[in-house]
């Protein structure tokens, strides 16, 4: 049973991790990409993380798990915010 | 059905990595065969996982990907004006004439036998048994070592000479970058956001190095992987503005730098003079002798990948014109 | 007293610490710990010739499982020739960088050479081989730079990404070895190693990582820049010693731990390539115009000497006849190390004093420095290969093995050699004897000049008149 | 006989190869280091395939200490290079 929802969980997190890429291909300008990209791996890391967490052998591992998906989240939206600000700063100044 | 899955994801995990590999040292720009190289070092680390080298995975991660990557990205980080001057030598058109074509397919061709060479030794040495002698002294030497993790035991015990001497080229080559005196591109102070995520990520990097050094002794972990996790709060702290970068002044900042080999060199010396060989550790204080010069490589690890990473002693009066001038040329 | 193998390392360790953290009294310690290695490794050389071969295994482990440190003749006597040359330059150094700074970023980068050229000569293993090659690779790099000119830092930067190829290549066959073999320490290997894809692909790959860094031709292009930008005592022991430390990897491989596998296909091999460094290297240092490139060609050409040894080794049975051929390469190599150390010395002490090193322009060199004249002409005798020079005595080992063994190629190539070594000697000679009345007074600063002197007269009068318990000291094998 | 270390083992003598070739005709320096730190993982996979055991033994543990010292070695010198490096830049722009 866990078994099963587990699974489930980490191919719902794959499928958010595979839009992401082809958003990242496929979208027309650095924005939009960004916002496939950190939406993307934010929900789908985050199905992976709620994936293993149930796997995992004791309540230590499951919450080392979920610190590791809070500080990606925390970097991702940092380092989305810097590269959208400093886009809109080369923008600006061409 | 497991053998098989699992040779999948190996044939992918190599190809990956082998393409990478390609892709970085093919590209035509400096900045993105930098990304791709630093791409290359994480999924190396996932191989790494993958080939049960716990260990290495992380040092792979922390020094391998991570400072190699920091360290690298600030070569190519330019000024505006140096990357419309850059852009003319740096794309590198491949001369297709005459004596060039034949030096590129002769070298190609070298290059393929090596490969060769290699993986007929490689398969010739495969092709026996692997050796157990080594790996077994090394666990029935382990309840002597002091630690329980066995590359702790080879790294700081029995091949702990080796680790004194990486120690000296790790401060050997900061004391040349030093010399050079040329640091870095000071960074602008970082807005609201990134000082926020500042705030709360060197505490954790802090508390995550002291993890890693105390575990190491019976999981992986380690000295290296905490010292360079703790260089990675220094290069946050320097990419985010902060002149000092966390680091002490003169005659300080010397010792920290001389700490781990000092401290290394101490502990040999004194066991020697006692009676016993150098750097060979009674058993019953073993442990707590390797957590002392763990400690002090640690911390020493880490002054000198954040010194390599600034290139020169911090000096916080110089930093402000430095940073301003920065802003103006980004401005520009 | 096995325990001074040892101290060999820690004591220069020690005082690069040292150095670093009191840079006000340095060169009072570097001294210090200039002498105590020294004595250290004279001590080491009595306990050889007394006790024979001496192993220390580090920690209390046993090799294979530890680090075991070994020392035998040829280690002990290289040793010794790494102290005296360390210890004369570490003098002449105090005398040439006249700035506080400038001492301050030296002496701890210098000590860690040392300590690296000392780790490297002990070591009995090959990963900490490749440890103690990267500690000396990147030591010698930073002190090339340090004389922060654009050649001087270009020089160096291409020097470490030679070194850096050449380590890696040396590395592979280290993994190769421990895939195969399932140890690191050589003396385990030299009892187990068979002929087979492993070794022989190891040893391939390790020599021609090793060849790189001693600047075999035609693998030497980037000695030349690197030795002769270097400030004047990191050019000596560059040329000296750091290639001579991969020269002595070299034939720790071949003559030790895979003396079974060497075919005279090899050996022949890498005595075709000395005969082209010896010819090209003689002819460059000919027309070099400069007096540092000039020692730098000079370097590549002596060291090809050194590999004109590895086929007449190969060829002759043991016996007295080899034993007395593979004494001859270790005085050519100790006489050389000790001649071109003292002749970097003495160019650099005329840099310093003229302001150029031009050889046209050294007119009137001889009125002015006149020791620092003889010592060039001393070392210039070790160099060209002259009696009563240790040289000459290598040399002569040298031709006596050519004729035994039938392979005359090398008797000639070794004729050509010493006379344009003769040749672009007397050139600098010619010039620095030259009359042009010169106003100033002799120039002699003791800590500038007698370094050098001392060197050369070491080549050419002690290696050469005083050579004889060399020879047993060099029976004594691991 | 298409086992992991064997894969893992003949893909690191790939990168070798793959580093020596750039290493040996790429002008730009930084492409060099790149290429030179290419070799060195090569040289580490190997070793790493070298110790492993399969999935769930004790691996060799030699190797995989080997592999750490030798990351930081590395590192060492890919810092240095890149400070002469940018000496070198520094002297070209001033002047």
């Amino acid at each position: 049973m866990i078994d099963v929802l587990s699974s489930l969980l980490i191919l719902a997190g794959l499928f958010f991790y595979l839009a992401g890429s082809i958003g990242l291909l496929r979208l027309p300008d650095l924005y939009s990409r960004l916002h496939a990209l950190t939406k993307a791996d934010n929900l789908g890391l985050g199905l992976l993380i709620a994936g293993l967490a149930l796997q995992a052998q004791d309540l230590l591992i499951a919450f080392k798990l979920l610190l590791i998906w809070l500080a990606i989240l925390a970097a991702s939206a940092t380092n989305a915010h810097l590269i959208a600000r400093q886009a809109r700063r080369l923008e600006s100044g061409s | 059905m497991n053998a098989l899955m699992l040779l999948v994801f190996d044939g992918l995990l190599l190809l990956g990595i082998v393409s990478l590999a390609w892709a970085s040292l093919a590209s035509s720009d400096d900045r993105n065969s930098v990304i791709l190289f630093m791409a290359f070092g994480l999924v190396l680390a996932v191989a790494w996982g993958r080939l049960m080298a716990a260990d290495v995975a992380l040092a792979e991660a922390a020094i391998g990907a991570g400072l190699s990557g920091a360290l690298l990205l600030a070569a190519v980080r330019k000024r505006p004006a140096q990357m419309a001057a850059g852009r003319a030598n740096n794309s590198h058109n491949p001369d297709r004439t005459g004596v060039n074509m034949l030096l590129q397919w002769s070298v190609t061709l070298l290059c393929a036998a090596l490969a060769g060479t290699l993986a007929w030794a490689l398969l010739d040495a495969f092709s026996s048994t692997p050796h157990e002698t080594l790996p077994q002294a090394i666990s029935a030497n382990l309840e002597a070592s002091g630690v329980s993790n066995p590359v702790t035991a080879v790294l700081l015990n029995f091949r702990a000479y080796d680790t004194l001497l990486e120690l000296a080229v790790l401060l050997t080559a900061v004391l040349g970058i030093l010399a050079m005196g040329r640091a870095t591109a000071v960074y602008q102070p970082a807005g609201p956001i990134f000082d926020g995520l500042v705030r709360w990520l060197v505490p954790v990097l802090i508390l995550t190095a002291g993890y890693l050094l105390w575990v190491g002794a019976h999981a992986p972990g380690g000295a290296f992987q905490a010292g360079a996790t703790l260089a990675a709060a220094g290069v946050v702290l320097h990419l985010a503005g902060h002149p000092r970068i966390g680091l002490p002044a003169g005659f300080a900042l010397r010792i920290l730098m001389a700490a781990g080999v000092a401290v290394f060199l101490a502990v040999g010396l004194s066991l020697l003079v006692m009676g016993r060989p150098f750097l060979g550790y009674p058993p019953a204080w073993a442990g707590a002798l390797i957590l002392i010069i763990e400690s002090a490589a640690m911390l020493a690890i880490a002054a000198t990948l954040v010194l390599a990473f600034v290139g020169a002693f911090p000096r916080s009066t110089a930093t402000r014109a430095a940073s301003r001038q920065v802003r103006e040329e980004e401005a520009r | 007293m096995a325990d001074v193998i040892i101290w060999l390392v820690a004591i220069p360790l020690v005082g690069a610490i040292a150095t670093l953290l009191l840079p006000r009294p340095a060169t009072l310690l570097v001294v210090a710990t200039g002498v105590a290695t020294s004595t250290a490794a004279g001590l080491l050389l009595y306990s050889v010739a007394i006790q024979g071969a001496l192993h220390y295994e580090v920690g209390g482990w046993t090799a294979g499982l530890g680090i075991a440190l070994r020392a035998d003749g040829l280690s002990a006597l290289l040793l010794m020739m790494v102290a005296l040359v360390m210890l004369a330059a570490s003098v002449y150094s105090s005398a040439y960088f006249k700035e506080a700074t400038q001492r301050e970023r030296f002496w701890p980068l210098w000590l860690l050479l040392w300590t690296a050229l000392n780790a490297l000569l002990l070591s009995g293993d090959l990963f900490n081989l490749y440890v103690t090659l990267e500690l000396l690779g990147l030591s010698a790099v930073a002190l090339a730079a340090l004389g922060g000119t654009h050649a001087a830092v270009a020089a160096a930067l291409r020097y470490l990404l030679v070194g850096l190829l050449g380590s890696m290549m040396f590395l592979a066959g280290i993994s190769l070895i421990y895939a195969g073999y399932g140890t690191l320490d050589m003396a385990q290997l030299a009892q187990t190693l068979a002929a087979g894809p492993v070794a022989w692909t190891a040893l391939a790959l390790m020599t021609a990582g090793l060849l790189l860094k001693t600047a075999l031709f035609p693998l030497h292009f980037w000695l030349p820049p690197a030795h002769a930008s270097a400030p004047a005592p990191v050019s000596a022991v560059l040329s000296a010693l750091v290639v001579k430390a991969a020269f002595y990897l070299v034939l720790r491989l071949w003559l030790d731990v895979f003396a079974d596998m060497v075919t005279p296909t090899a050996a022949n091999l890498l005595g075709v390539l000395g005969a082209g460094a010896v010819l090209w290297g003689s002819w460059h240092a000919l027309r070099a115009e400069r007096l540092k490139l000039l020692a730098a060609y000079s370097t590549v050409a002596q060291l090809g000497y050194l590999f004109l040894f590895f086929p007449l080794l190969q060829a002759l049975p043991p016996g007295a006849a080899r034993e007395l051929a593979a004494g001859g390469l270790v005085i050519l190599a100790l006489s050389h190390g000790f001649a071109k150390a003292g002749l970097f010395l003495a160019i650099g002490v005329i840099q310093q004093r003229s302001g150029h090193d031009n050889i046209q322009q050294l007119d009137g060199t001889a009125q002015r420095l006149p020791a620092t004249t003889f010592a060039i002409a001393l070392a210039g005798v070790a160099l060209i290969g002259l009696p009563p020079s240790g040289a000459f005595l290598g040399k002569w080992q040298l031709l006596a093995a050519a004729v035994t063994s039938g392979q005359w190629l090398w008797l000639l190539v070794t004729a050509i050699g010493s006379l344009l070594a003769a040749a672009y000697i007397f050139r600098v000679l010619g010039h620095a004897f030259g009359h042009r009345p010169y106003p100033n007074q002799p120039v002699a600063v003791a800590c500038e000049e007698w370094p050098a002197l001392l060197l050369g007269a070491t080549a050419t009068l002690l290696l050469g008149l005083a050579s004889a318990p060399l020879w047993t000291l060099l029976e004594i094998g691991s | 006989m298409l086992t992991a270390h064997v894969m893992y083992g003949l893909s690191g003598c790939l990168l070798v190869a793959l580093g020596l070739r750039t290493t040996l005709l790429h002008a730009s320096l930084l492409r060099r280091v790149l290429a030179i730190n290419v070799m060195g993982a090569g040289v580490f996979m190997m070793l790493i395939a070298v110790a492993y055991r399969g999935l769930g033994v004790p691996p060799d543990p030699v190797p995989h200490a080997l592999v750490l010292t030798g990351i930081v070695v590395a590192v060492s010198a890919t810092a240095l290079a890149l400070a002469l490096a940018r000496r070198l830049h520094a002297e070209h722009d001033n002047g």
